[in-house]
């Protein structure tokens, strides 16, 4: 048995740590390193990343450009007396009437005709200036609510019901409550599934977990994987190997690239032992190449990257500390194609965009351990059959492909239902263990 | 004799009056009764009625500003582009709804409420032309838009909108109707109504259209206790999807040229243009974003009764 | 206005009609032809067809190989009886363990540690042959669930909620209560789809309901169809035409075979007046053929068919009567092959199980009338994706490809949830419309 | 020094004492502990233990009626081949439960119940091996029966098995767990227990497994009062699929040879033996009948408390 790793008791925000910042019934994730100076914006709300420093990690009150601790116990208090009302079993027809407006249906077309505003909308309009004004004079949102509930014209001919609704949609558009939290695999994989899905292949959240278990992802493993996923894959498999074992990343270029995924979850050393980064080049030639000093990596990828955070790496020669980073890279790659070519890997991930998983298959499935995993992910279905096929053909057992859906449901009294409308996009994921005859 | 327009004649040509579904694209179409001397106006530019009469239904016009198809009216199309007025039931709810009251020609039946009037066309349309839809609404405004509609789509005849709240005053007939359909609040009231609607000689079927659970929990009991058998609640999630070409890069490929901007060709180390990769057509789910709930479809069945 | 159709006044079974038959609370649904002296069997029911001759349509009751109508208030009755202790909200352990045993997960390999028999199906193991010889001796279905809870050793230990359940267990395996139903669309395409989906190109009942509305079909349109769904395509568009308009119908051979969904329907003659037969030769000679009156049409189907009503035809030249049919299906074909070559068709629906769609839109999509819905149903998502890229090459608008899922809920107090396990195969939908440029 | 068996030791030979899987068919798989002397009995025949020990992982091996093979235990293949003692919680939603727990080497994990101990063994390898799980139920024999299984799998020192009824007398550690999941028929009753074994400074993840809706109800009202804040309910429902080749026949060719029994060949009508027709690979949803529901998966986060 190895020693035990001393548990996280640290659960203060440090500077320069990646941190996950949410609204309290907001609709975004933002991953945001904090730095001193920096502005925090998450949906139009402001405050400065030195406020929190020193803070434990939790919820915040946002006031004049800083974020304050909060206690839990006051916010679950506020909720109570929103939720209070609508407890009762009062069901009237605003229920329905205010879920259509909830829906957005992209295959409506809203004719002229209906493109009048609703009155509640116009009232809001004729508010949306006042609001603003005692938004910039620093009026915290709770107060806001009240006020606008105070001053709403047909607050007082509402039901019981539909006031609460009234209070709570409110609520939610002036909430100056925010999450500050440590980064996870989870909360990355919704974060970066609904800002671009594209960019990740449209792995959902719920698909990523069940590649880790298929592949059987666990502490001392070794895993080949290949993803388009920004890091995303990589990241998760490193976490899960917590310091032993090894996960090899096949990467284009001469670094690995276009991985915030793995950058964000502030990693210890330790862990990032088991990230072995290998380039294609040298898969290619089955062999450990030299670097090409007098050329600098592609880096088109930097560039449409569109992410927050890129490999901090920068060559330049003269540099001793690069020189020494780079003999570590060589030394990571060297472990990582002995791990190939010895045939000890025990998992292949494939999560690919672009690439005809058959591509990697055909350079990595020779070299896996017998009994190992292979786990594919794709967007497209019909580039699994071909792989299926692939594999079946090589007496790969245990063939399965799934999809899966996944639903959010909304638990309320008396409005139980699954969310009338949701990120759906996703994919695929084909599974077989390697056998051999032998 | 002149013949009045209807969603229910097949003229090969468009004349003055009928509804036609001017079509943008997928995402965009609009609903107009062609009339002399009026012109449409769209996003994508102005077109005058004078030149859609007399063309073919599916013909492709020039608008000021791009094409557009004039497509002649179906159930479907017209439940897409009609003007919103209320939370709408989709084409797919609408099928299933059809197929739950067994609805065709001759058939009779009671709808409430008619919000706006997406289902009451649909079902209109299959029970005409020896049936009838009786539709009901506590809204006097949506009641009679739909009536003027059924009007202008030659649906009249074989129609009755009434104002009428059927969960405290019941349904304008009374043992005649082969199947009821609520979408209501609070189905458990009008349920017992709905038996009696229903005629007692051919018996008939129930549909319920609720978002909540808890509707639906009291719905049941409600039918169970009305005499109803054969209770079951479905749900039904579509998804669309839409075609794509996509890459079958090799490995190699991806190295040289990388994955962005698959459209384009690119220049590899060497300055010379790389041909783009491998593509095959495949499906993906899209938009990302859909609709993963409307409500649940409880339906059940009123046997004839023993004389 | 055409005259009014007569109501549907009969609801007395007739000798000769097709009726569905399902027990209460049964899993099956059969579709039978009632015919003197015929024994009718479900799910271990027997009666014979006489005894239902005369009766309205409905809930009956079986004892000594007789059935009688019942009245559906004493069966509610009953129902209320077994339910009443249920809709109160005791939640015990057993519902879990309960539904465990409901799920049938064919990917579990029981292993033969596990496959001890349960406490219980002993304890009805040895009640079998008590159980047999009551039925013998025409104890009424009622009465011997009455007995067998009187009898069971265990019963008095059970709380009042698993009680409710063992009641209602065995009411449902010795129940003799049947409903005796004038078919319908739905029930047709439910019946078939549960005994043989793959026959049946796995068509949903919820998908037939959505190709029927998006090809619009209704009274006195036109429509063509080519199916490999035992007619169920063809005959839920009969119905909605309702006497007028037309429904070519492509088949293999010279007489429309494989067919028995039309049939089990009962259509009247007006009914079926617009169903018109042509054979996919005459299609692919784009013009009527005489019928080689040397030869016998291809009768294989029938061999393979394994469904229980076949078409009735059989030629003999000599006779006058099929001589006069064969002229009847002659002008119908006339009328069928005038409706495409003269443009005049609003839908083309699809329903392969073998045959690749391009192969028919080639023959009949250059045919269809300008703003025609075409509506293509496959088993395969691959199929219809070229089928996609056949139709956008020739500039079909409003493509759209469509899956959905249909899933049953259980709502009972305090134990509401989607079923467990469920029959889930089925296919995607392609549909589009026809423009023409000039 | 022997090292023992364990699930965590990746040697590429079996040795005695292994708990391999004898992989059969995609159905039928059999955990099995390799034992001298000992030879395992199947429906394809007799396999003796001796032949096993020294082999390959994943190496075919002749049993008297046909190959198996003989596969390294990982979580998946655990839960699908154990023996079952009741409801089981198969991999999609193992995979989401670990995934909503946050769990990882060193995570302490509370469960309740251990049940057939699918997912205990899932969390156990995920924790290992600074974490800890400590699994409960009311049942002596499920705690005991998953105690040896650990004994067995080598997991024996990250794991703690406590017959315990948690809903009554809380988690057997306080103030510690990173991470805890229900899977018990009335959870409101154990989450504020779940609240206090949650580690105050790090704060942790609840995640609660129910069938039903009212006890998922119950439980997001509990969960609420307990302090827990981004309540969330999911559900999962995967679908299988297999690849089969399929037909693109032509009309002509429907019309000569049919559709039916297409693997053979077919006479034409001149006696001529008729080729296949072209084929495509493609997927379908198979089995037909497959779990639609197994259970909603409710799970909030608890914040660290502020001292």
């Amino acid at each position: 048995m190895e020693a035990e790793t001393p548990p996280q008791t640290s659960s203060c925000i440090n500077s320069g740590e990646y941190l996950i910042v949410q609204k309290i019934d907001g609709e975004q994730s933002r991953i945001v390193r904090f730095t001193p100076k920096q502005k925090i914006l998450i949906e139009k709300l402001k405050f400065t990343a030195d406020s929190a420093f020193g803070k434990p990690h939790g919820l915040f009150e946002v006031s004049n450009n800083q974020c304050f601790p909060m206690s839990v116990d006051r916010l679950i208090e506020e909720l109570q007396l929103q939720e209070a009302p609508v407890a009762t079993s009062v069901i009237d027809t605003e229920v329905i009437t205010f879920e259509t407006v909830e829906v957005s249906d992209p295959r409506v077309v809203i004719a002229p005709s209906a493109l009048k505003l609703e009155p509640e909308q116009k009232r809001q309009k004729l508010e949306m200036d006042a609001v603003l004004e005692m938004k910039k004079q620093g009026v915290s949102g709770q107060d806001l609510v009240a006020k606008l509930v105070e001053g709403s014209a047909s607050f007082q001919t509402r039901t019981v019901f539909s006031q609460s609704k009234y209070i709570k949609r409110k609520a939610k558009k002036h909430s100056d409550r925010v999450l500050i939290l440590r980064p996870t695999i989870r909360l990355l994989a919704k974060a970066y599934y609904l800002k671009d899905p594209d960019r990740l292949a449209m792995l959902r959240a719920d698909q990523l977990a069940l590649i880790l278990q298929m592949a059987g992802v666990h502490h001392g493993k070794n895993v080949i994987v290949f993803e388009q996923t920004l890091g995303l894959i990589t990241s998760a498999v490193i976490e899960r190997l917590g310091g032993k074992g090894g996960c090899v990343h096949i990467h284009r270029g001469a670094v690995a690239q276009s991985i915030p995924c793995v950058h964000s979850m502030n990693y210890d050393e330790k862990t990032l032992s088991t990230f072995l980064p290998v380039r294609i080049k040298c898969i290619l030639a089955e062999k450990q190449l030299p670097y090409e000093t007098n050329r600098r990596p592609f880096d088109d990828e930097a560039e449409n990257g569109g992410v927050e955070h890129k490999a901090a790496e920068k060559i330049e020669d003269q540099d001793l500390e690069v020189l020494a980073r780079r003999n570590e890279r060589l030394d990571k790659e060297k472990r990582g194609l002995e791990m190939i070519s010895e045939q000890k890997a025990h998992s292949l991930i494939i999560g690919s965009r672009t690439v005809d998983p058959i591509s990697v298959l055909e350079l990595v499935y020779p070299k896996l351990a017998p009994s190992a995993s292979i786990v594919i992910y794709s967007p497209h279905q019909n580039i699994l059959v071909s792989a299926y096929d692939w594999l079946a053909k090589r007496q790969t057992i245990n063939l399965v492909l799934t999809d899966q859906m996944c639903r959010v449901m909304q638990v309320l009294p008396d409005r139980t239902h699954p969310l009338m409308a949701q990120h759906v996009a996703g994919g695929h994921v084909l599974s077989g263990i390697k056998v051999v005859d032998q | 004799m002149t013949v009045e327009p209807s969603f229910m004649l097949y003229e090969e040509r468009i004349r003055e009056g009928d509804t036609v579904i001017v079509y943008v694209t997928y995402g965009q179409m609009v609903p107009t009764v062609v009339k002399r001397g009026q012109t449409l106006m769209m996003k994508y530019g102005a077109l005058r009625h004078e030149f859609i009469i007399g063309k073919k239904w599916g013909q492709r016009l020039s608008a000021t500003a791009g094409y557009v198809y004039i497509l002649r009216p179906t159930s479907d199309l017209w439940t897409r582009s009609l003007p919103r007025r209320t939370q709408i039931l989709y084409t797919a709810d609408c099928a299933q709804i059809l197929s739950l009251l067994d609805a065709k020609p001759g058939s009779v039946i009671c709808e409430s409420g008619t919000g706006s009037g997406s289902l009451s066309h649909a079902i209109a349309l299959t029970v005409a032309p020896s049936g009838h839809l009786y539709t009901h609404d506590i809204d006097e405004t949506r009641t009679s838009k739909v009536q003027e509609e059924f009007q202008t789509h030659g649906l009249s005849s074989v129609t009755t909108a009434v104002v009428r709240n059927v969960c405290t005053s019941g349904f304008h007939v009374e043992n005649s109707a082969d199947g009821v359909f609520l979408d209501v609040p609070a189905p458990w009231e009008a349920i017992p109504f709905a038996a009696k609607s229903i005629s007692r000689v051919r018996g008939g079927r129930l549909v319920s259209f609720s978002p909540c659970l808890e509707q639906v929990q009291r719905a049941c009991l409600a039918m169970a206790s009305a005499g109803f058998v054969s209770i079951e609640t479905i749900e039904l999630v579509p998804e669309q999807k839409k075609i794509v070409t996509q890459h079958r890069q090799s490995l190699e490929e991806f190295e040289e040229i990388g994955d962005a901007y698959p459209k384009e060709r690119k220049r590899n180390a060497d300055g010379e243009l790389v041909e783009n990769t491998e593509r095959v057509s495949t499906a993906i789910v899209y938009p990302y974003s859909q609709p993963t709930h409307t409500g649940y479809l409880t339906h059940a069945t009123l046997l004839p009764v023993l004389e």
